[in-house]
């Protein structure tokens, strides 16, 4: 089980910003797929993660990175604070 | 060292003063003070998102960084987030150092990053309508510099 | 812009203040505050002298190329002389402009054109006497990145 | 007759801050012979040129630049402000 959190255009998409998802998922892309899988408005919401960003505990990572441990992750658009 | 993320204004004037007065070894301090800027269309209001158990430790980080590159006497980093208004102060940095061009290159190097990496997302409404702030490329880009 | 060369204190945070809110299509706006730092034998006193019928003129000749070269909102000097402490503010130059990039810009650039350009010359006098503070050549020598 | 201005350790030197001068100079830096040759101050005071600026009606100038229709010379140390 992982905590998994949208922000900004992703947590409109998707309609929510937080769920509990039970995944077997090696990688964050892995997960994604996952997501992707369940409805259409995930796969809106992801169709094109190159424009998205995931951290992994709160620290920025990449989509090839594992799950291993990770209790909490987070998607989504560049920021565009300052 | 000093980090505040709020949704409650602040006054970027009494903190540049509070701030300059830390220390009578400081010769130089520069602050970035960043505002809503009115748009075409007429901004309404201006809604910054924010992840709140990451951004207070990504805002840290990026000013470890920069006190690890310059002679730094002190940062200031202070960024709301909710509801805003055109004119209305959204972030400001400072910093404060022996000499000027370690304050200014700290100063616009923790622009470059707080943009980009630290998580904030702002949202406009104006009389067309609502929408998100697009990260820009340039935006991207001017990490490189550093 | 504003250019004021006096002898009298300001208030550096309620100038940043003002100096920002002229203008609602402003995104950025940058200051550089110089402060008199303490230093080794203590200072008791800096004496800025100045050369009245130059100075001015020469500070907004410096504002003039500045807002050549950027895009800038507005522009504002404020340049002490006289007699001043450890801890006062001698100076500030604040820029605003639409974007950061340009208002970082012209306040650096701005610094370092009146640092050496402008026609000011300070004396410190510490424990151990009294002495003109040397031009630096890494002063000059900043000239050359604009 | 020009009006001959002395600035920060140059004024000191020289002990005033400014007075007239007859001179024929063509250049600066005949004005700064002539001056040199009036007594000691001025010799210590100029001994150094590459160490000093000129000013000439309120413009930075060169000691090469000529005289014509100058009204008032400035002389002083590199700038320290800001």
């Amino acid at each position: 089980m992982v905590d998994v959190l949208y922000f900004a255009s992703v947590r409109e998409r998707i309609g929510l910003p937080k769920e509990q998802v039970e995944t077997s998922a090696a990688t964050v892309a892995e997960l994604v797929d996952e997501l992707r899988a369940k409805e259409e408005r995930y796969e809106l919401a992801f169709s094109d993660i190159s424009a998205l960003k995931v951290a992994l505990d709160q620290e920025l990572a990449t989509f090839d990175a594992p799950l291993t441990g990770v209790r909490e992750v987070a998607f989504f658009p560049p920021m565009t604070g300052g | 060292m000093a980090v505040r993320v709020q949704e409650e204004p602040f006054n970027a004037g009494d903190e540049l003063n509070t701030f300059s007065k830390t220390s009578t070894d400081v010769g130089a301090v520069v602050s970035f003070t960043g505002l809503v800027r009115d748009v075409a269309g007429g901004l309404q209001t201006m809604e910054i998102e924010h992840y709140p158990a990451m951004t207070e430790r990504a805002i840290i980080e990026i000013v470890e960084d920069a006190k690890a590159r310059w002679s730094l006497k002190d940062v200031l980093v202070i960024h709301r987030y909710g509801r805003l208004e055109a004119g209305d102060t959204i972030m400001m940095v400072a910093t404060s150092s022996k000499h000027r061009a370690d304050a200014f290159a700290a100063a616009d190097f923790l622009m470059d990053y707080l943009k980009s990496r630290a998580p904030f997302w702002k949202k406009e409404t104006t009389g067309n309508g609502a929408s998100w702030v697009d990260g820009k490329d340039e935006d991207e880009d001017a990490l490189n510099r550093w």
